[in-house]
């Protein structure tokens, strides 16, 4: 990098249509700063105090006028909300064929897992055309997800999943931040995003890779006993978790939920928050016995689960690790 | 005009002005007042909206009736506050004197049976932080969320520690004003403290009717 | 109608000349440390802001040295981030929140409106003294190590995370807070129960309703930052609380409750220096301002308007969509008021008699700058686009404009304005003009070059930045030294003129203030009569002055 | 109440106060379901509204003292209100 940039790329299409809003704010700005500085210097010159006595008469002033510079910036400026919101409402929902890239960002640095398996750390490989969505999740305190080049920013809040997603139209290396301030390395906690081809793509896909994210999670589900009550027979104790993913479930308060990472997620570690209709409160919570990783591939499994694919409970499964201990029952 | 000149401060025209002043600038003060308990009721209703079920359980676990006679002593120290107000207004000093020292004392019983409820808590084990047993909540209501219900506990203890400090320094204003009444310091054209204090003791008061039905009574028992 | 008229006509039943001053009363540390006279106040929070300005301005020096090279090699990443932290905390609490409304806005305001002291004179004393400890809390916290969690003090970082000393540094915020508050009370009372004779809501000077429409500000927005300055230290001491994921909470309340005091607070900072503004745009084209009724009221727009857009600091931080979409409507609709207030100054100048002494000097940059800063306000609020800059140098450019542009060009502006007022001596007017130059050759050359990097994506807050940033970040270091010429200079000339300045006389801009129309330094109570008013202000067309 | 004496009528404000302490208790052993809160905060508001106006004198007080006391309710509903609207709308857009 020889030249010194004064515009940052653009690499997504997003990044043009917000360029375009950026110059027309400065088109606006750049009119009413001359208009503004032009009278200033206009009126210094031309009213400029010639003699200690001048005493100019004084000016009434007139409604029609205050009336006028009220009511021109006002549609001015609710041009410039509408065009803005509807940005961020594109940058806001991420449509429906994207690929998903779980992040877990910590005290500094950016942690990525392809579906397929691929893990990577301050590095994240796309493909380009290829619409993306990260569901991001910090593991300590906020950070941001920042990508300038693609014009997109996301705050990682620790406790919550957030989205955010992008669709890079040209191959290259671009710079990730981390834009929230962190502690010490706040400004270590950088990375880089890299667009290929998708023929690369596929290959850098296909070669690293020890068994996907949902078989990770599959192992994890065996390991961690989730099958002795979340089994597909008769004897469940607990919901049958396939084709759950996405589906509207009716909860015991008379409430109904989506089911999204979101509520994956919080049933994983807080399982008496919602329970599901006809169920009792039996599950132990999982919180501090999994992290935001095995988290996000247990859900990856679930997300995966089509009707019969469910381990049966005779299946092998190797003893727990750590068994959570059971909560007194009433 | 007035015989009492030393009870007019050098920057005011008269005692009229200077007395709405007090008073005036005693108002200001408590619309700052409210947006400090502002804050709090904010949090509140944020997270009584996400865990009903926890903050419900929680205030069932709190003693109504501790709540209940502390509203009745307050609600008496603020008759006793408005009636030595009166007194001071037509300038009846035993009245002020008398009503001032018992809106004191009823403040201090309130603090006084407060300590109690909170004595009784920590025995019981609801104080996250200094005694608190998830394993002792649970056998109380095992299907509610600890953690949360600490949140509902903080939110009461904070409220109402607040509360108790506004009320304890209202404590050290009347004990004051008692004092100086007794001493013959105001007039009826100078009773401007004891207006102010009346005003502040009353916003004490209505902070606590609205932390009654908020912290004590979410739902049925 | 020439200069003489400029005189009361109740010179005959003043005093003679040579009456005793407010500086001349009393002598001694004593009579300053417990006078209840707001304009010695006034010069006590004058000396103690000064301080603190040159502290904060001393952190952000080493700073922006450190940022000449990519990979930062003067400070380590932890003394970096303290560093960053305690300019933020001692500029904004210390420096810019007090000082046009507790110097300024102090000495002046029972002065505007013809009164003998502010209405609560002790609590104005008080207020000083609590701005004394809490900024001996926050030097403590610097001085045992520092604190690192920037001003903004996020959850869970300052709660769970930071290793550094949050509680000295939150309780010296805490307890400014409430000098910041008294002040408020102070000037509201006064403005309503204290004004002269005569003296009606629309014949106010405009700095008096910018300072009401503050105080507004003061007493309803900073209770709200002190409770949660006191949840976080609850949590972050007994480990329970509200604002950590961990315990149950939810760190974007924290956010919130933050937000909704130190959005507001940008405003406590930019409406006194609109309030200057107005008084010496008028006085420098000798004109009556334009749309007097206009400038009142879209202060107090501001002022209810600024309570209502803070969501627009937390675009990306995980806010509903919904919510981001009012917040960004309504920051909108607070950008008219203050577009109105460009254009009604502009417009005063038309047909004007234009003087360009060093307050004036000041004002018209404070216009230009805060005109740039107001229009990237647009930028900003517009939620695709902050989308973008959130969080970058694009934001400290921003806000520096409305800050260091806008504001303390304001302050400036004022000080030289009434320091003949304060202490009948003039400041050397050609050193005044040239440190004015400097100050916007320099601010421009330092916060410019922020606007681009900041769109290029340099995030805040970095101890080391991408190598193609650095050219940009030389120039806003080469601007910041230029800058700090312009600061140290009028340090210099205004102690200078304390001594050697020539004697200003009762009104040397020959104003119409009330203000004006007492002898400077004025006496202990301000008049020797007090006034009785009969017209509106800023009727420099009759070269008379206000009084009866 | 004009022929009352000011500590008769300050007597007849608290006795009012009781009656409506005793309900909010009472309410307790009622099942409203979700009515419950906000009858009980209505009671508070109406005592609230007794000790606001006659032991604190806003009745026969000067408009900008209502004006003062309305703010503070003003910013008060600012706070809640916004605050809120970013909570209760947070399910509106789900990805």
């Amino acid at each position: 990098m020889d030249s010194v940039p004064l515009f940052p790329e653009q690499a997504t299409a997003h990044a043009e249509q917000v360029d375009a809003l950026f110059f027309f704010l400065l088109l606006v700005s750049g009119f009413f700063i001359a208009l503004i500085a032009g009278l200033l210097v206009y009126f210094s010159i031309k009213y400029r105090r010639r003699s200690d006595a001048d005493r100019p008469a004084a000016t009434a002033s007139s409604l029609k006028l205050e009336l006028t510079w009220f009511l021109i910036p006002l549609p001015i400026a609710l041009f410039i909300y509408i065009w803005g919101a509807q940005l961020y409402f594109s940058w806001a929902r991420p449509p429906d064929d994207c690929m998903e890239i779980y992040v877990v960002g910590k005290q500094w640095m950016w942690k990525f897992q392809h579906l397929r398996g691929q893990r990577e750390i301050n590095e994240l490989h796309v493909s380009v055309d290829q619409p993306v969505k990260l569901t991001m999740i910090s593991q300590d305190v906020i950070h941001s997800f920042f990508v300038p080049a693609f014009r997109i920013h996301q705050d990682v809040l620790p406790g919550r999943y957030t989205t955010v997603w992008f669709q890079a139209t040209k191959p290259g290396k671009y710079h990730l931040f981390c834009s929230q301030y962190c502690g010490t390395d706040h400004s270590r906690m950088v990375g880089t995003v890299i667009v290929m081809e998708k023929r690369d793509f596929e290959i850098w896909l296909a070669a690293g890779g020890d068994g996907s994210m949902a078989a990770e999670g599959r192992k994890l589900f065996q390991k961690l006993q989730c099958v002795t009550c979340h089994s597909a027979d008769a004897r469940a104790r607990a919901p049958v978790l396939e084709d759950l993913f996405g589906a509207a479930v009716h909860l015991k308060d008379g409430r109904t939920v989506q089911a999204d990472d979101g509520y994956l997620r919080e049933s994983i570690l807080d399982p008496d928050a919602k329970i599901v209709a006809g169920f009792q409160s039996i599950m132990p919570s999982y919180k501090g016995l999994i992290d935001e990783e095995e988290i996000a591939q247990l859900t990856a499994f679930i997300k995966s689960l089509r009707p019969g694919q469910t381990p049966r409970r005779n299946e092998e499964a190797e003893p727990p690790l750590a068994l959570p201990i059971p909560r007194k029952t009433p | 005009m007035s015989a009492n000149h030393s009870s007019l401060a050098h920057h005011f025209a008269d005692h009229e002005q200077q007395h709405e002043v007090a008073v005036l600038g005693m108002w200001v003060f408590l619309a700052t007042e409210l947006m400090v308990f502002g804050a709090l009721f904010a949090g509140y209703a944020v997270y009584r909206a996400q865990y009903p079920a926890e903050f419900a359980a929680g205030s069932r676990a709190l003693n109504i009736w501790f709540g209940g006679i502390n509203t009745v002593v307050l609600l008496s120290s603020s008759l006793t506050m408005a009636l030595g107000v009166h007194g001071a207004q037509v300038g009846r000093r035993n009245v002020a004197v008398m009503c001032l020292a018992l809106t004191a004392l009823l403040g201090t019983a309130f603090l006084v049976i407060k300590g109690f409820e909170y004595h009784g808590d920590y025995v019981e084990h609801l104080v996250p932080g200094l005694s608190f047993s998830d394993q002792d909540w649970l056998g109380r209501e095992p299907h509610v969320h600890p953690e949360k219900v600490k949140l509902f506990l903080f939110f009461y203890y904070t409220m109402t520690g607040l509360h108790g400090v506004h009320l304890l320094i209202g404590i050290v204003f009347m004990t004051v004003l008692t004092i100086l009444a007794w001493r013959g310091r105001f007039t009826p054209q100078y009773y401007g403290p004891i207006e102010v204090g009346g005003l502040y003791w009353h916003f004490v008061d209505v902070v606590w009717l609205f932390l009654l039905p908020l912290l004590y009574l979410i739902g049925p028992r | 109608m020439s200069t003489a008229t400029l005189q009361p006509p109740s010179e005959e039943s003043r005093p003679a000349p040579m009456e005793v001053n407010y500086l001349d009363v009393e002598y001694g540390v004593k009579s300053w440390l417990l006078t209840t006279d707001h304009k010695r106040i006034a010069l006590l929070y004058l000396i103690s802001i000064t301080i603190m300005f040159f502290l904060g301005g001393a952190f952000i020096a080493v700073v922006r040295t450190h940022l000449l090279t990519p990979s930062g090699a003067l400070l380590d990443a932890d003394t970096y981030n303290k560093f960053f932290t305690m300019h933020g905390i001692i500029m904004v609490f210390f420096f810019l929140i007090p000082a046009v409304p507790a110097v300024l806005g102090n000495f002046l305001l029972p002065m505007m409106i013809g009164a003998k002291d502010l209405a609560f004179p002790r609590l104005n004393l008080l207020s000083w003294y609590l701005y004394m400890f809490g900024a001996a809390f926050t030097l403590w916290a610097v001085l045992s190590g520092g604190v690192d969690t920037g001003w903004t003090f996020y959850t869970p970082y300052s709660t769970a995370s930071s290793h550094t000393n949050v509680i000295p540094a939150a309780l010296g915020i805490f307890i400014t807070g409430f000098s910041s508050i008294l002040t408020g009370l102070n000037f509201i009372v006064t403005t309503h129960r204290m004004r002269a004779p005569g003296l009606t809501w629309f014949r106010l000077p405009l700095m008096v309703w910018s300072l009401y429409a503050t105080s507004i500000i003061m007493l309803l927005g900073t209770p709200v930052l002190a409770c949660t300055i006191l949840l976080l230290a609850i949590e972050r001491t007994l480990g329970i609380g509200i604002f950590d994921p961990a315990l149950g909470g939810d760190p974007i309340l924290f956010q919130h409750l933050f937000w909704f005091y130190s959005h507001p607070a940008v405003y406590i900072m930019i409406l006194p220096g609109m309030g200057v503004i107005s008084e010496v745009i008028p006085c420098f084209s000798r004109k009556n301002i334009y749309g007097y009724s206009f400038v009142a009221f879209s202060s107090v727009a501001i002022a209810v308007f600024g309570f209502l857009v803070w969501g627009h600091h937390m675009f990306v931080a995980g806010q509903s969509v919904f919510a981001a979409m009012v917040f960004s409507l309504l920051s909108y609709l607070v950008a008219i008021p203050s577009a109105i207030k460009v254009f009604t100054w502009t417009a005063t100048l038309y047909k004007g008699s234009i003087a360009f002494d060093t307050p004036m000097l000041y004002a018209f940059g404070f216009i230009a700058m805060f005109t740039v800063g107001g229009l990237t306000g647009l930028f900003l609020a517009a939620l695709g686009l902050n989308v973008h800059v959130h969080d970058t140098y694009f934001v400290i450019a921003h806000f520096h404009f409305i800050m260091v542009g806008g504001m303390v060009m304001a302050y400036m502006s004022g000080l030289h304005f009434w320091w003949p007022k304060m202490t009948g001596r003039m400041y050397p007017e050609g050193w005044g003009r040239l440190a004015a130059l400097i100050i916007f050759v320099g601010f421009v050359l330092t916060f410019l070059p922020q606007f681009v990097v900041g769109y290029l994506g340099m995030p805040r807050r970095s101890h080391h930045y991408a190598p193609e940033f650095q050219v940009l970040n030389v120039m806003s270091t080469a601007g910041a030294s230029i800058l700090s010429v312009g600061y140290v200079l009028p340090l210099v000339y205004l102690i200078w003129s304390l001594g050697y300045g020539k004697l200003a006389g009762p009104n040397p801009w020959k104003a119409t203030g009330l203000e004006w129309q007492t002898p400077s330094p004025p006496p202990p109570d301000n008049f020797a009569v007090t006034p009785t008013v009969t017209e509106a202000p800023y009727q420099y067309a009759k070269g008379v002055n206000v009084v009866g | 109440m004009s022929h009352m004496t000011q500590p008769d009528r300050y007597v007849l404000v608290f006795l009012a106060l009781l009656a409506l302490t005793a309900a909010t208790v009472g309410l307790t052993y009622v099942d409203l379901g979700a009515w419950h809160s906000i009858v009980g905060l209505t009671i508070a508001a109406a005592k609230a509204l007794l000790i606001v106006l006659f032991f604190m004198h806003l009745f026969r007080s000067k408009s900008v003292i209502w004006v003062i006391a309305l703010s503070g309710l003003f910013w008060l509903g600012i706070l809640l209100i916004l605050t809120l609207t970013d909570y209760a709308t947070r399910s509106w857009l789900t990805y």
